[in-house]
């Protein structure tokens, strides 16, 4: 029931739980595909290091920039969840508790994507 | 002033799917929702149709979505929302008519809870149950649920999982486990424990958002959880 | 569709509620209500439910039976209103064992509050009588009988709304006819014994605290079969609605120290009640304010008059009154904490209707002849208890109390007698109404009658009331029902026609009008809530006695009932 | 209209989901160190150019890191699928495929979880 999201215009609380859901679905994915590659670790230097062409490719570093913010979101917003189910005053600070996930967010994610741009830049 | 409304309509005589109907009403800014919807069903449009009944937000009938989100319209200013008005019916429910839902399953989950005061121990003849200032100050938010269903309907979860048993009827079982003349909260805390329990609550916080009450409905499913948790 | 119950119950309000928990695990019972019983009006109550328990100051059941006399301006029925009285305090108490969260003292104990008219030794001072949950005490009666309800299995028929009563030639009630909302189909409920509990008719005024469901159906109803309507004069006026709104401020912000100003800041009870101030009954107070009015004295000489919280603490108000506070930041915009609160009494409470006797069994004449199988509990039901004038909390009494009474002698009834026969076609009346209206060309509009009668209604059967005024008023009736009857249903499909719902009850508001109008021209006197203007003083040698009206094919002929008087001779009635 | 049944049945008495629920905060604590830890190795202090089969054999020379990317595998694992059977109960309905997307989750919980153990275990430059 897709549809149903679109009816209702999202609080906060909604988007932040859409996000954490969809982050956590996300890197779930990646997981799978990271762990395919090192297992092919283990059948020696050639076939990893063919394979890395792919870890180079422009497309897959954007990918993975995204899977980064993904992370940080999903980390940073879990801890807010936390905070909310342990801290029994959590409740009445849900919203500010999301403004300061997002700025630790944001004060994280801005120079690792700064730097891998660059290194990407770099190479070429 | 000059309000644009589009009420989403549905009648299961003639419409295989729901529509929008426009009217335009001249209201005052101050006048509620709901008396803009009973001047377009008294002048405009007769075959209009929603629940009312106390018309200053007691009853709980008129929950539905104003605005794309759960409100009552008895509760909500024109004033607040501008020239254009959209209203739907509550998500997550069967629509009967219009704006009206089926709400069985809402009740029937609110049963699921046993709520209502369970305690054997015969009370004395001719006096109260004792209870303290204090001890009563711990169930308080949560005695001033109308079952309106505004929270339950604005809970994602409960759009896609039916098994959920909903805000509301977390917030009607809270009343009760904390009531100390209460022996029930076992029994209750045991179908709370399960998987249509409180653990489905992703602490979405739209049930405390919607809420016209003003209840702190995820603050009392979070107690629940910690009572799970540590026992007490 | 037919079903056979043992009793039915109309109306899941407090006293339909209340009745249906008496049947705990016994006997065969359904209650049908037109709306889901957590949307009845009882829920909007506020202010608190009296009973003398003596938690916090002296009190006696006899000091709140001579209140509840000398409130109801000698008029009511003193048998009652001492049962009233004395059972209040074993009702209060049953309510708590079935888990209301009333408020507490200190010592854990039920928590008192001053009301209006409630005073200790009679008369002396204000006395704490009154028993609250918050400014919710309705809420949590309802909420708290329905639970009951769930605890025991009540067969629950929602949104299912009384159409007709039926009746066997010999006068027994066997039953109703009943309009499922949802699927618009009509079910025959046969039964050993109804109650009729669907609550008041306030929404024949215009400006009322009432629910928009509050259309006097029952009475209606049964004033159509030719049964009578007692006292149908007496409407409360409620000093304290929301200026134009009419929705209630309760008694309790008075009770807490709120003080009612006119435009000049003065407070005016001083002049009319020296003594009780602004906790005097409601139907003087609703009178003083439009006599401020009258003498100018409106805010800015308009019409209405400011009730001033400010001087209280803010705990007390955001505490004791919260849901007060609310209605007044929502609809007005105001901060009671700060600001002065425009007031203007609001139609309130229908004193008279349905005669019953002390175990709510209806009465049809003076001896007090009763029809068997059929009973009637709550504001719809006249016992007298509150005679000319309600005092604030007595309403919730009366609810559980007669509730109880009603519930326990239907479950003896019930016992003893067996189904009477039912008619071959018991539905025929009902889907006569029905089909005439759905069928009706629609060439007038309900909404414009409606507005109409709540408009005369308001104007000439108000406060204040005069000949003239009523008998424009009768003529304005005969002249609504006529357009009535050409009014048509404009919805016309069968799923939930929440249309043909209004237009129904707009015929009973036409009919139990007619019963008010009749009453207040026939009553030559003023006395409690009703004020002729004509007749300013109470006449206790010809008028001390209950008005019954019927309806009969030549018009409504008013007879009259003895008021029962045992313990308190009328008085006057100064605070 | 009618209405006086109970609503669903009564649950057999089972903690499965507190745990389940308990289990997301501890992992979760414990991802921010190691996955946090893992992406700052991995792209800002050393860059996705610099890793290859070489920095893999040097890293996992060290027990402790051996020991951290195992620990880190087996919570996200756990972490990120338990996240799936949530999300199974939200969107499937029918009893029949949710069976299908339980035993999906479970199948992958082995073979990823085997696979990635197998690699980190095994591995011998
Ligand atoms: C705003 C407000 C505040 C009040 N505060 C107080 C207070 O503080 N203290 C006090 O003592 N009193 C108070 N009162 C008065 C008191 O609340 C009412 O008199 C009382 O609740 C009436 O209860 P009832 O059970 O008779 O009917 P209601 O609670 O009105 O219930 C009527 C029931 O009948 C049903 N019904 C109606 N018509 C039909 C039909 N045709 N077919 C089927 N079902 C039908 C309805 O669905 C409903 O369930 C207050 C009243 C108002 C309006
Ligand atoms: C980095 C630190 C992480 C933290 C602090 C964290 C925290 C959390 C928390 C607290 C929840 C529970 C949400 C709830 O109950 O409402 C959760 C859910 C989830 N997490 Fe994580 N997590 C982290 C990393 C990960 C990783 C690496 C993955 C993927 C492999 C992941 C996948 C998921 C999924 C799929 C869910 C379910 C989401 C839902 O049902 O709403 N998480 N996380
Ligand atoms: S908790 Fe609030 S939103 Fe939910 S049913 Fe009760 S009153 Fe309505
Ligand atoms: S919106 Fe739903 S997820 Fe929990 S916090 Fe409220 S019940
Ligand atoms: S009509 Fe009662 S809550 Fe809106």
């Amino acid at each position: 029931m897709v549809s149903s999201y679109r009816g209702y215009r999202a609080p906060q609380g909604m988007l932040s739980w859409a996000l954490h859901r969809l982050t956590g679905l996300g890197v779930l994915l990646f997981l799978f595909l990271h762990i395919i590659d090192i297992f092919l670790v283990g059948y020696g230097p050639e076939l990893f290091d063919d394979l890395l062409f792919i870890y180079h490719h422009p497309a897959f570093v954007v990918g993975q920039i995204a899977l980064i913010a993904s992370v940080y979101y999903h980390a940073a917003n879990g801890i807010r969840i936390i905070l909310v189910d342990f801290w029994s005053n959590g409740y009445k600070y849900e919203r500010q508790l999301f403004y300061g996930a997002m700025t630790v967010f944001f004060i994280a994610f801005i120079p690792t994507a700064t730097i891998m741009i660059m290194a990407l830049l770099d190479e070429l | 002033m000059q309000v644009q409304f589009r009420i989403e309509r549905f009648n299961p005589d003639q419409d295989t799917k729901p529509w929008f109907g426009e009217y335009t009403v001249d209201v005052e800014p101050t006048d509620r929702v709901l008396d803009a919807l009973n001047l377009i069903k008294w002048r405009q449009d007769g075959t209009l149709t929603f629940r009312r009944s106390c018309a200053h937000g007691v009853c709980g009938s008129d929950a539905m979505r104003i605005n794309g989100r759960n409100r009552l319209a008895c509760k909500e200013l024109v004033r607040d929302y501008g020239s254009k008005i959209t209203i739907e019916p509550m998500l997550g429910f069967r629509v009967i008519k219009d704006l009206v839902v089926d709400m069985e399953d809402f009740f029937a989950s609110y049963r699921t809870l046993q709520p209502y005061l369970v305690n054997d121990e015969p009370p004395g003849v001719g006096r109260e149950r004792l209870q303290t200032p204090e001890e009563r100050e711990i169930f308080d938010d949560t005695t001033k649920c109308i079952m309106c269903g505004a929270c339950t309907t604005a809970c994602p979860i409960t759009w896609t999982n039916e098994d959920f048993l909903g805000p509301a009827a977390i917030v009607n079982a809270h009343r009760f486990i904390y009531d100390s003349r209460d022996h029930g909260a076992n029994e209750r805390l045991d179908v709370l424990n399960s998987k249509s329990g409180v653990w489905r609550c992703r602490t979405i916080f739209n049930c405390t958002e919607a809420c016209p009450r003003g209840i702190e409905v995820t603050r009392a499913i979070e107690q629940i959880k910690r009572t799970l948790l540590t026992g007490e | 569709m037919y079903h056979r119950f043992d009793a039915i119950i109309v109306g899941a309000g407090g006293a339909g509620l209340m009745a249906a928990a008496q049947f705990a695990s016994e006997g065969d019972v359904a209650v049908v209500s037109k709306l889901y019983p957590t949307r009845s009006h009882t829920g909007a109550a506020q202010g608190g439910i009296s009973a003398a328990l003596g938690n916090l100051e002296e009190d006696h059941w006899i000091w709140h039976m001579f209140d509840t006399v000398k409130g109801g301006d000698y008029l009511v029925d003193q048998d009652a209103a001492e049962v009233l009285s004395r059972e209040a305090i074993d009702a209060v108490y049953e309510l708590e064992h079935m888990g209301l969260p009333f408020n507490r003292t200190p010592d854990g104990k039920i928590d008192q509050r001053r009301f209006g008219g409630h005073t200790r030794n009679y008369g002396e001072s204000a006395v704490r009588r009154a028993c609250y949950a918050a400014d919710r005490t309705g809420h949590m009666i309802l909420q708290t009988l329905y639970q009951q309800g769930i605890k025991n299995q009540v067969r629950y028929f929602n949104e299912v709304m009384m159409v007709d009563l039926l009746m066997t030639e010999d006068g027994v009630c066997n039953g109703i006819v009943g309009l499922d909302i949802q699927s618009g189909e009509i079910h025959i409920f046969h039964a050993k014994a109804v109650l009729l509990a669907t609550g008041g008719f306030g929404r024949v005024f215009k400006v009322t605290s009432n629910a928009l469901a509050l259309t006097g159906d029952a009475c209606a109803i049964l004033f159509r079969r030719g049964l009578p309507l007692e006292d149908m004069e007496f409407f409360q006026f409620h000093p304290t609605g929301i200026n134009k709104l009419g929705i209630l401020l309760s008694e309790a912000c008075r009770g807490e120290g709120g003080i009612l100003r006119n435009g000049k800041g003065e407070r005016f009870m001083e002049r009319y009640a020296p003594n009780l101030l602004d906790l005097a009954p409601r139907d003087m107070i609703s009178r003083s304010i439009h006599q401020e009015i009258r003498a100018g004295n409106g805010v800015d000489g308009q019409d209405y008059l400011h009730l001033d919280l400010t001087h209280l603490p803010e705990e007390v108000i955001e505490e004791k009154l919260p849901d007060i506070t609310d209605f007044v930041r929502t609809y007005m915009g105001l901060n009671p904490v700060t600001d002065l609160v425009p007031i203007q009494p609001t139609a309130h409470y229908a004193m008279g209707g349905i005669p019953t006797d002390v175990e709510g069994r209806v009465t049809i004449d003076q001896d007090n002849t009763v029809v068997p199988g059929l009973y009637a509990a709550g504001e719809v039901a006249c016992v007298s208890v509150h005679g000319a004038n309600r005092l604030g909390t007595n309403s919730l009494v009366d609810l559980v109390v007669f509730g109880r009474r009603a519930g326990k002698h239907m479950l003896d009834f019930m016992k003893q007698n067996d189904h009477q026969p039912l008619d071959p076609e018991p539905d025929y009346r009902a889907r006569a109404e029905i089909d005439t209206l759905m069928t009706n060309e629609t060439e007038e509009n309900g909404a414009d009658i409606r507005d109409e009668l709540q408009e005369h209604m308001m104007d000439d059967a108000g406060v204040f009331r005069t000949a003239e005024g009523l008998q424009r008023l009768q003529s304005k009736l005969g002249e609504l029902k006529d357009r009535y009857s050409r009014v048509g249903v404009r919805d016309k499909g069968k799923t939930f026609n929440m249309d043909l719902m209004e237009i129904l009850e707009l015929g009973y508001l036409i009919d139990v009008s007619e019963a008010v109008v009749a009453g207040a021209l026939a009553r030559e006197e003023s006395r409690g809530g009703h004020f002729r203007e004509d007749f300013p003083d109470r006449d206790d040698v010809n008028w001390l006695r209950h008005t019954l009206a019927y309806k009969t094919s030549g018009g409504i002929e008013m007879g009259s009932k003895p008021v029962v008087i045992t313990r308190f001779e009328p008085k006057e009635r100064t605070y | 209209m009618s209405s006086n049944r109970v609503g669903r049945e009564k649950p057999i008495g089972s903690n499965f989901e507190l745990y389940s629920w308990y289990f997301f905060r501890i992992s979760g604590v414990l991802l921010v160190f190691l996955a946090v830890i893992h992406v700052l190795i991995m792209h800002v202090f050393n860059t996705a150019f610099d890793i290859d089969y070489d920095f893999v054999a040097a890293r996992w020379e060290s027990p402790f890191w051996r020991m951290f990317d195992w620990l880190l595998l087996i919570m996200a694992l756990t972490h990120g699928l338990n996240g799936a059977r949530i999300a199974v109960d939200d969107y499937v309905k029918s009893a029949g495929w949710r069976v299908v997307g339980y035993s999906a989750i479970l199948i992958a919980l082995l073979v990823f979880g085997v696979m990635g153990t197998l690699a980190i275990v095994t591995f011998e430059p």
